[in-house]
């Protein structure tokens, strides 16, 4: 398991480096969504520094949509899924290979984004160092979950737009933790709570993942 | 006549800058209320002329002789993609001065304000145009889409001068040259204000010179690998 | 000439595709190109539908510059089965028709008429994307009928078509060359039709062997 | 010209009616997200009436990347393009028909999401309603731009990816005349100066796609 | 009995793919599908190969059942080459099949041995979606020598591929057959190689017809 699923993220990570979609189309992507949804807001409140986390999370959200589309069609060329399929490769160490090389993915733009939040959006940078950990930990559960809703959307039509129907649902206690956790590292609050279940959906979503992904992959 | 102001330029844009640093750093006077901040007048207004009409302004008459029939070359499509490749540079550069600049007079780096981040939407839109140019690797079908391009963002650029008019905003509103035509500034100030514009935009043209040469040579070397492409490929059939 | 390229090269990614291509087609006229995997047959004919860019050289395909002229014009006269010469995926086979009818201006009449003559008239409400890769190759066969071009380009027609589609191929390549429009085929086997003389040439290295 | 475009946005609406992914996909993403950005931003400021128009075109330019992308994606199957070319259809028919049958959906759309926005962000009805004409507007005028930049993506690598940063920067001011004038709607403002932003860009962009497609399409 | 099917159905939206198939294939032997475009050969192999779902009937392949059994272990069995048997369009030819290797845990060497055989080793660092229609089809091939599987589901091999290739391709049937692996190939062309004895079947409306 543990083989092929550094192969796969090892995989996944080369074409990444190879076609840099990452560098020059989503982290552009990434930093003007943050600009345009301070702006969005009105100077008023996006001067005020509250808003950082949330709007953190919700430029993250889309960009991890962009991201697990792309992770997935990799593996949704024509022809490609029969000739993989054949290979009969381990579906939980192809899971954990791909939700891998998502969270690199996922905390590079993460934390270009927060010092995007901090730079432009006066998140304070005392708390955003403290919430690091944190902010990282989401990321890992985002890309675990969504490596893991991208697999329901393969192969259907038009991919593309039912994966963000079906993850926003399954995100948004994430992200409202997430923000939360934010929020309180800010704010010098209370952590823990927010760990904690960011850290039971990470655990639940990779059990969830190991045991079930070979069904999904499956038909 | 050309080649004299070709080799001239250099010396020139240094000589400009020079002497605007110059001025502005101990002939000028103090401002009364900006004290010594008052000095990146001379430097931060120059350069954000440079970043938005210059550069741009290049760029999207280059575009533009691109695409009509009759000019279109594939000098003009190098002309617009190193002047956009410079113009991030002068962007960021205005970026720069102008944190800076803001760090002590309103008392953040960054505000949400209206020019501030249509110049940051604008430096985007550049790398945009870059990030496209990656992405075709037709040279030609490459040079239509980015002259297209070129030209959609163009228009950010009035946007960006009148957001201080249709916008409250922290900015300084054009107080160099109002609407009335009247010029504000005096003395060793304009001089000094005034080679900085020159001094910059000179710069720009010197910079793009440097940047268009490099990008010629490029494109001379893949034609001395054209003919080494050719023999391996024919080399392929025996 | 309907066809004629003077030392043709095409680039793409630093790797020449076409390293020098002379040719000259006839109007009217039957030519084969053969040669082995990677030989560029493909990409020649690509570049005579103008679907790439000629990097150096000259040429003229029906009576459009390649290097300056308008590219859309070369389009319109040119009718093209690649690889996977399919069409709008989600449309059933006689949509895709009749769109293409329609963009052209031909009545719709034709439509029905072609798709009887390729064999797909039992599979008119089918979406595209559920064909197999067999009736594929006839949707292409059938848009081609409807658009009646000058220039007919074929990536090898024969391949995935099954007997009875060889033979109809066959008939067609003898009707549209006595109707005098000009045909370039790519193909590995040989061309099995003995109705028109067929010139063959052989490709490799990205040109065109000498005789 | 005019037949030509009937006839592309003839097709690219029966492609979409038959696929349902304007109904099944983007809607119920588009509600979701709206929900989640209220749930983003935090209750005192959702509930708050004025984030309204803000986050209705926020969501709405995530949703219009989605439907850009797919009208695209349409023309993009391997082999379509070439044999699709080969029609030498009229590039300025084809553009204003795919940009119609955007506009459309975008305004299918727009109209359900500013439903949810009235029950669910507390926008009042009646600025709602007055705003309407200057929503769709908006509206297709982004629809228009997007038909263009999304010319621009077609067929490079990953054009998913690519046409967010393209667009982003050139829909920012759409957005934001549309949010002022939707703002000002609601508070009984004056809107002629964002009609007049607006209507400029849908003239300008409808008059450069009709000019200017042809050159992006020929490859 | 590598192959044992008893009336197998498969539908997809409301069209039966296969309509009722019995098949018995022996281990070691090759078997040769042909019949019209849109017969059924592609869905049937595609259903040996684990890659589409029995809707009625049984069947077993290569002791696995399909109905009940454990797809995965089917496909690990088998080596599939499609009309577009292509692997990640980004990844080099070289990447592609050492990706397949590590996968299988073959040895890297073998990799350089099969690009060789199938005459791809002037291509190995060459981005996959830039190969040309027969190369990728001769990548399929050298995946599948990596591969070395126990039943050989192969559709149309001979499609795109030239002379040499062929060739190739014949030998390397004679060798895998009298290796004891089983083959089921479809094809339009009569298969050529002369050295292994071949059974051939019909397919029409979606089952084989009677002998
Ligand atoms: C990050 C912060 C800033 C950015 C991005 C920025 C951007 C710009 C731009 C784009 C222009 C050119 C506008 C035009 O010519 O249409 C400009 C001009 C100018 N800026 Fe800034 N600026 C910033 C901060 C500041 C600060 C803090 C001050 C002074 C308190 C300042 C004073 C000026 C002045 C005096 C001009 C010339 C105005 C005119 O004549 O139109 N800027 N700035
Ligand atoms: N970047 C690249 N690097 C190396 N080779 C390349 C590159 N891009 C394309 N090629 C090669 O260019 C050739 C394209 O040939 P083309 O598709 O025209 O061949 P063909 O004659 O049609 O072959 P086939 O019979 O297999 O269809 C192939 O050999 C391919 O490997
Ligand atoms: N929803 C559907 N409605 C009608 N026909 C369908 C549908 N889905 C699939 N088909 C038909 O199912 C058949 C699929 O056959 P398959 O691909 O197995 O043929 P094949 O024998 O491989 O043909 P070829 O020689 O052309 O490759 C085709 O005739 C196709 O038209
Ligand atoms: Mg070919
Ligand atoms: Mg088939």
């Amino acid at each position: 398991m543990i083989a092929v699923a550094r192969l796969v993220a090892a995989k996944d990570l080369r074409i990444e480096a190879r076609s840099r979609v990452l560098l020059w189309q989503v982290l552009p992507f990434g930093v003007i969504a943050l600009l345009l949804s301070g702006l969005a807001l009105g100077p008023a409140q996006a001067g005020n520094s509250s808003a950082g986390p949330g709007l953190f999370y919700l430029v993250t959200l889309f960009v991890t949509l962009l991201m697990i589309n792309r992770s997935q069609s990799l593996e949704n060329a024509p022809g490609t899924r029969a000739s993989v399929a054949t290979l009969g490769l381990d579906p939980a160490g192809v899971f954990l290979g791909k939700a891998l090389a998502l969270t690199v993915e996922l905390w590079v733009t993460g934390i270009v984004l927060l010092a995007g939040s901090v730079l432009v959006l006066h998140t304070a940078l005392i708390g955003t160092v403290q919430a690091l950990p944190s902010i990282l930990v989401t990321l890992a559960t985002l890309a675990v979950a969504g490596t893991l809703y991208g697999a329901l959307t393969q192969g259907g039509d038009g991919p593309a737009t039912l994966l963000p129907v079906l993850t926003l649902p399954a995100f948004a206690p994430l992200l409202i933790a997430g923000e939360r956790s934010f929020s309180a590292a800010l704010h010098g609050g209370a952590l823990w709570e927010w760990w904690v279940i960011v850290l039971v959906a990470l655990v639940a979503y990779t059990a969830v993942g190991i045991l079930l992904y070979g069904v999904l992959e499956e038909s | 006549m050309i080649k004299l102001s070709q080799r001239l330029l250099g010396p020139v844009t240094l000589a400009c800058l020079a002497a605007t640093f110059v001025l502005g750093l101990w002939v000028t006077p103090e401002d009364r209320t900006q004290k010594n901040l008052v000095r990146l007048l001379y430097v931060h207004p120059p350069i954000a002329w440079v970043a938005l009409y210059v550069s741009f302004g290049t760029a999207t008459i280059a575009s533009c002789l691109y695409l009509w029939r009759r000019t279109r070359s594939m000098t003009m499509d190098r002309i617009a993609y190193c002047a956009m490749e410079v113009s991030v540079v002068f962007i960021i550069l205005t970026l720069i001065t102008g944190s800076i600049w803001g760090r002590p007079t309103w008392g953040v780096w960054w505000a949400w304000d209206a020019r501030l981040t249509s110049t940051a939407i604008l430096g985007v839109f550049a790398l945009a145009y870059l990030a496209l140019r990656r992405a075709n690797d037709d040279p030609t079908l490459r040079a239509r889409r980015s002259a297209v391009f070129a030209i959609l963002t163009a228009v950010n650029v009035p946007i960006i001068h009148f957001s201080v008019v249709w916008w409250k905003t922290l900015h300084q509103g054009a107080s160099v040259l109002t609407s009335t035509g009247q010029l504000n500034v005096h003395g060793s100030m304009l001089l000094a204000m005034l080679l900085g514009f020159v001094g910059f935009t000179l710069l720009f043209f010197w910079l793009l010179r440097e940047r268009y040469r490099l990008e010629v040579k490029r494109d001379a070397r893949s034609i001395a690998t054209l003919d080494e492409a050719l023999a391996l490929r024919r080399r392929e059939g025996v | 000439m309907v066809v004629r390229l003077v030392n043709a090269v095409v680039m793409s990614r630093g790797f020449a595709l076409l390293s020098g291509v002379d040719l000259e087609v006839e109007r009217g006229s039957l030519t084969v190109l053969t040669g082995a995997n990677g030989a560029g047959k493909t990409s020649l004919l690509r570049l005579l539908g103008g679907l790439d860019t000629l990097t150096s050289g000259a040429g003229h395909v029906a009576g459009v510059d390649l290097a300056q002229g308008d590219r859309r014009q070369l389009r319109r006269r040119v009718g093209w089965l690649g690889h996977e010469g399919s069409f709008y995926a989600d449309l059933s086979v006689r949509e895709n028709l009749v769109f293409a009818a329609r963009a052209l201006e031909r009545p719709v009449h034709d439509v029905d008429a072609a798709l009887e003559r390729v064999g797909l008239d039992h599979r008119v409400d089918t979406i595209t994307k559920q064909l197999s890769a067999g009736q594929r190759r006839r949707l292409g066969l059938a848009w081609l009928l409807v658009r009646r071009p000058e220039l007919w380009l074929l990536d090898e027609p024969y391949a995935s078509l099954d007997d009875a589609g060889r033979e109809f191929f066959d008939h067609l390549l003898g009707d549209v060359v006595r109707a005098g429009a000009t045909v370039v085929v790519s193909a590995h086997d040989p061309l099995r039709s003995r109705e028109v003389v067929a010139r063959t040439l052989r490709m490799s290295g990205g040109r065109i062997d000498a005789p």
